[in-house]
């Protein structure tokens, strides 16, 4: 079984409120090496077999249509492993 | 009989489970996030919003505020605590109680009226009901679905630490129904829904949210 | 670009600008040279540019407008009337309570979340710069077909960005409306409403007053949100904006608003504000000047000071910026340490960037060179009116003269059949999985939402004082004619708060229409002021300001003329309000006001294809002694319950009443399908005790209203003339539609 | 300047139903590669200079206690790039 790994991500121009809130936290825990944080979203997909070229293009066409929103994020499609 | 309710950024029930603790009869004192100080109380509500903005996840960034600390230590010491909505998940983060909230199965916020059945009367928080009593109280989240590993689900069960479970159509995928639960000493209650809501007909949908914040005051006489 | 400095502008005078592809038409780039005496530097021009859009300038509606000051009632109850950020009306007991509509239209089209969740971070922050804390929000809307793809894809976004964004804000959504239509297919409407509550020595205004006092930002960072958005979204059609144009969407930050809210209600409450200014559309460039016009003009600001998320932003782009979550202040000197105490308290960010003169300019820095020099007032308050050519559009004859056909049902199995079909309308069917997504209980002192015919929240938990508020809007009667549309609205709006018993004191709209620049456009609008005004003066409500929202529209097709009307009442006793149903066997119905053949326009008709005919007549003398009818019958306590009729006639409001409580009804109607259908406007269904019948008919009389018995409440299905419907046939049809439609 | 990701997922044995909503999207709009789909988060954190070892140490402290939660999730810490 193989699986197809879709990485979203808010476009470095708009706000990203989530990533906003973790960066203030960490360092009230203690931890100073971030100088800014982004959160996004990841999403594992199983596919039969190893993935292929096809299906990879496939899954590309899935992420500008439904899993990522292109008016403001961007996201990247790969076969994992 | 003081009972600290406490505003984190982003809480936005503190005022209503105030006004709760004053119907039941003791007086409500406002416990701000960063100071480290109970001021004396002997009871404490964590009220239901969305601190930090759910950012994260609901209750992650909160649970490490200078107040949490002190409410640690005296939940440990076996001072009753009652977390709402948000409250829940503060404490379950803080890992006062067991398990986590996550989505809604259906995905959306979810604001309706609730059946709960009461299946443990013997915390601190409800020993003004009766076993199996039927309540209406509001629920409203988005993230309420309470969910732990097999193994502390039956614990939880065998234990009777179950305090609540939702009656009628499952609400948001918690497992076995769990609307709220208890630790083992039963001073520590989580509920997903709110009793603050309740308090009377003419703003809520019934007076039975009342039964939690009258029982504390017993708990605390005792 | 190298920096263009005012110094540069006059030095180089002869350079081209970009005025055209920011919005500006030839000759209001003519007057903004002629007011300087040189051209704009670019940030100038941006500045100009975006305050003279239509949606902030208010060009094409302001001679319309203007009748609401000139045909206002004077009422005492008006302490803040058009042209602040929200109006104030006295509620009593020293209370003021503030409300407008805003929309937020195309951005919400271009993405729903984000669009409809700034829409209510927008009006939120207008209501909170009046010194109020926000109490409730509502949200009438409008969708294209309901199932039409793309409703699919806009709708529960936009329902999940009015509920992210003020469940967040912990403020109960006490009402809207959901209705759909072929026309707002690429053009839905988000409108939203905030109401907010103070004591009347708490008022602020947005007037920079006092030379030497700080201006002060306070809130999120600036980053590159909906630049140019509106300009660009808001004034012109999409047809004309490539995705080259379109600007970067405005993600909004409901935390944030909510710590604002808290930061700001505390420096309020000690005072500590001279002006303030909430940073909505046009951002800097609106707060700055408008708080500068409404004081005496002269400021200084250093832009360079403005905390900025994207540190490669131009001046101008943080002029335009449209970032969510800010506000202006002006503060005093002595007062601004306690005012960062307080901002440091909720970890807010603010910054000092600038300060009050005495001078009549505003003039703008960047790392110390001159790059704004202007008369605030003509970036804000004086920008270009119109006078847009309108005529008559030839489709108001031509469908007024149809004659509605649609066959009224007659028999049982007819009657069942209209009864079961309407309930199940989209239009007209429960609106639990819309309403179900909103908090409506938190702060604790909502007395009435959805399903009531209106919004009802406690302002004082000790004296029981509460205000309603009701929002509507009839597109079809508006499209048959635009003026008694908006008449009809309001009608409705005011009726819709007294059948809870609360007296109407005072409206605000929305008025959301296609292209001042089409002629048939901007007839449909000036119809609908003029109704509006007019329903207003014989009804003796002031207008407290309100929305304008212009090229909706897809190609030549522009939206139905929708004008949004919302009114707000007082009920000094909460707790003695009626409720729109009854919860108990053995009461008698009555119908309150006269059925006409009432078809044209009506939601029977639209779901037979129909949309022709004549609208009714607002006859606002009968509403306002059926009004009184309903706040007396209140106070008397002689109603268990009122319902309102609008849209699907009786047939709606029986089948509202009987599934509210699960108590079914008999009624028997004389020409039964009319009055099933019908959707004459100005009447009512109550629910009474039999023992107060006499004193109802004394009523009814007295105020010259036809009342009509129609049954009597009870048993387990609804019974119309014999046909007889199951409640768990009808709460099946009711509530079937949008969870199957939207999942 | 570096960036380390931690990716975060929900343990398999704990109900996703966002994966389990855009599983049920796909199909319906023609695609039909996915046997699964999980959808977690992943963070984006900006440091100082290339990720040293001692950062990844303490982005890895910071995933155990605030990034994700142990009872219901698993965490990746990597270097990217
Ligand atoms: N349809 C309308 N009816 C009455 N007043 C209106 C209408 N549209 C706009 N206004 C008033 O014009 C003023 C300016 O509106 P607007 O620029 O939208 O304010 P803001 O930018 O604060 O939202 C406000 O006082 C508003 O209430
Ligand atoms: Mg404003």
């Amino acid at each position: 079984m193989g699986k197809i790994v879709v990485e979203v991500m808010l476009k470095p121009e708009i706000l990203d409120p989530q990533g906003t809130a973790v960066s203030a936290a960490l360092p009230r825990l203690g931890f100073n090496f971030a100088k800014s944080v982004r959160q996004g979203k990841r999403f594992e997909i199983e596919v039969e077999g190893e993935p292929t070229p096809a299906q990879l293009a496939e899954v590309e066409k899935a992420a500008e249509k439904l899993l990522a929103n292109p008016v403001i994020e961007t996201y990247v499609v790969k076969a994992e492993k | 009989m003081k009972v600290g309710v406490v505003t984190f950024p982003g809480t936005l029930d503190d005022r209503d489970a105030a006004r709760a603790v004053g119907a039941a009869g003791a007086s409500a004192i406002s416990l701000w996030h960063g100071d480290a100080d109970l001021k004396g109380v002997d009871a404490v509500v964590l009220p239901g919003g969305f601190s930090y903005g759910d950012y994260l996840r609901c209750g992650a960034i909160s649970r490490f505020a200078p107040v949490m600390e002190k409410i640690i230590d005296a939940a440990n010491g076996g001072m009753p605590v009652l977390g709402i909505c948000n409250g829940f998940q503060v404490l379950c983060e803080a890992h006062l109680l067991p398990g986590a909230l996550t989505r809604n199965h259906a995905l959306h916020f979810l604001c309706r009226d609730q059946k709960l059945t009461i299946e443990n009367t013997s915390t601190a928080w409800t020993s003004s009901f009766s076993q199996g009593q039927e309540i209406v109280i509001p629920l409203k989240n988005g993230e309420g679905s309470f969910q732990c590993d097999d193994q502390t689900l039956s614990a939880l069960e065998s234990e009777g630490r179950i305090v609540a479970r939702y009656l009628g159509e499952d609400p948001n995928g918690s497992r076995n129904l769990i609307a709220g639960i208890t630790n083992e000493r039963g001073n520590v209650v989580g509920l997903m829904p709110h009793p603050e809501h309740a308090i009377n007909v003419l703003t809520g949908p019934s007076a039975d949210g009342l039964g939690f914040f009258t029982s504390v005051l017993k708990a605390m006489v005792k | 670009m190298a920096l263009d400095t005012v110094a540069s502008a006059k030095s180089n005078p002869d350079i081209s600008q970009p005025f055209a592809e920011l919005g500006l038409k030839p000759d209001e780039y003519a007057r903004i040279k002629e007011i300087l005496g040189r051209r704009p530097t670019s940030s100038e021009l941006a500045m100009y540019s975006v305050m003279w859009s239509e949606h902030c300038s208010y060009k094409s509606s302001k001679v319309h407008l203007k009748q609401f000051g000139d045909k206002a009632v004077k009422t005492d109850a008006l302490l803040v009337g058009i042209g602040e950020n929200a109006g104030v009306v006295d509620v009593g007991q020293g209370y003021a309570v503030t409300f407008k509509i805003e929309s937020h239209n195309h951005p919400s089209f271009v993405e729903p979340y984000q669009g409809a969740a700034t829409g209510v971070g927008g009006i939120v922050r207008d209501i909170l710069t009046m010194g109020a804390r926000p109490i409730a929000v509502m949200d009438p809307l409008r969708f294209g077909p309901a199932d039409a793809p793309d409703t699919r894809r806009v709708l529960p976004g936009i329902i999940a960005g009015v509920g992210g964004y003020g469940n967040c804000l912990g403020l109960p959504n006490i009402g809207g409306e959901v209705v759909f239509d072929e026309t707002y297919l690429g053009n839905p409407l988000v409108n939203a409403l905030c109401i907010g509550v103070m004591k009347h020595s708490d008022i602020k205004l947005a007037k920079a007053a006092g030379a030497g006092n700080l201006v002060v930002l306070y809130g999120a960072k600036t980053g590159g949100d909906g630049i140019g958005g509106v300009s660009v979204l808001a004034s012109e059609t999409f047809e004309s904006t490539g995705p080259a144009k379109r600007p970067a969407v405005q993600v909004g930050d409901p935390f944030v608003e909510k710590v604002l809210i808290e930061c700001s209600l505390e420096i309020f409450a000690e005072d500590l504000v001279v002006g303030i200014q909430d940073l909505g559309g046009a951002g800097l460039s609106c707060a700055t000047s408008e708080l500068a016009s409404g004081g005496s003009g002269g400021m200084k600001v250093e832009l360079d000071r403005v905390p900025l998320r994207d540190a490669t932003l131009s001046p101008e782009e943080i002029l335009m910026s449209e970032s969510q979550e800010r506000m202006c202040a002006i503060v005093e000197p002595s007062k601004i340490n306690r005012f960062l105490e307080i901002c440091k308290k909720w970890d807010v960010t603010v910054t000092v960037i600038g300060e009050v003169t005495d001078g009549d300019r505003l003039e703008i820095t960047w790392h110390g060179d001159l790059i704004v020099d202007v008369p605030p007032r003509t970036v804000a308050h004086e920008g270009p009116v119109y006078n847009r050519p309108l005529a008559k559009p030839d489709y108001v004859d031509r469908v007024n003269a149809e004659v509605i056909t649609v066959k009224l049902p007659e028999s049982a199995e007819e009657i069942k059949a209209a009864v079961l079909k309407l309930a199940a309308a989209p239009n007209l069917a429960d609106k639990s999985w819309v309403t179900d997504q909103y908090d409506r209980y938190v702060q604790g002192n909502t007395i009435q939402s959805q399903p009531d015919d209106s919004g009802m929240v406690r302002i004082d938990e000790k004296t029981h004082l509460g205000v309603a508020v009701a929002t509507d809007a009839n597109a079809n009667w508006s499209y048959l004619n635009p003026y008694e549309g908006a008449k009809l609205a309001l009608a409705e709006a005011a009726r819709n708060i007294a059948t809870a018993g609360a007296k109407p004191l005072a409206v605000t709209n929305c008025l959301n229409f296609g292209s001042p620049e089409d002629p048939g456009v901007m007839w449909q609008f000036a119809e609908s002021v003029r109704g509006l005004a007019d329903g207003c003066l014989e009804m003796g409500l002031p207008v407290t300001g309100g929305n304008v929202s212009f090229y909706n529209q897809t190609g030549s097709v522009a939206i139905l003329p929708t004008p949004v009307i919302g009114v707000l009442g007082v009920i000094d006793d909460v707790r003695t309000r009626t409720p729109m149903s009854f919860d108990r066997a053995g009461l008698e119905l009555y119908l309150l006001g006269e059925t006409q053949n009432d078809i044209a326009g009506s939601e029977w008709a639209y779901l037979h294809g129909q949309r022709g005919g004549k609208a009714p007549i607002a006859d606002l003398k009968r509403e306002m002694r059926l009004i009184d009818l309903l706040v007396t019958g209140n106070k008397e306590k002689l109603f268990v319950a009122a319902h309102d009729l609008s849209q699907g006639g009786l047939s709606a409001t029986l089948t509202e009443m009987v599934l509210r409580h699960g108590i079914g009804a008999e009624v028997t109607l004389e020409n039964v399908g009319q009055t099933l259908i019908s959707e004459s406007p100005g009447r009512v269904v109550v629910a009474i005790d039999p023992a107060k019948s006499n004193a109802l008919k004394d009523l009814a009389a007295k105020e010259n209203i036809v009342m009509t018995k129609i049954g009597n409440t009870g048993g387990d299905s609804l019974i119309v003339n014999g046909a007889k419907i199951a409640l768990s046939e009808l709460r099946k049809a009711h509530t079937e539609t949008f969870p199957k439609l939207f999942g």
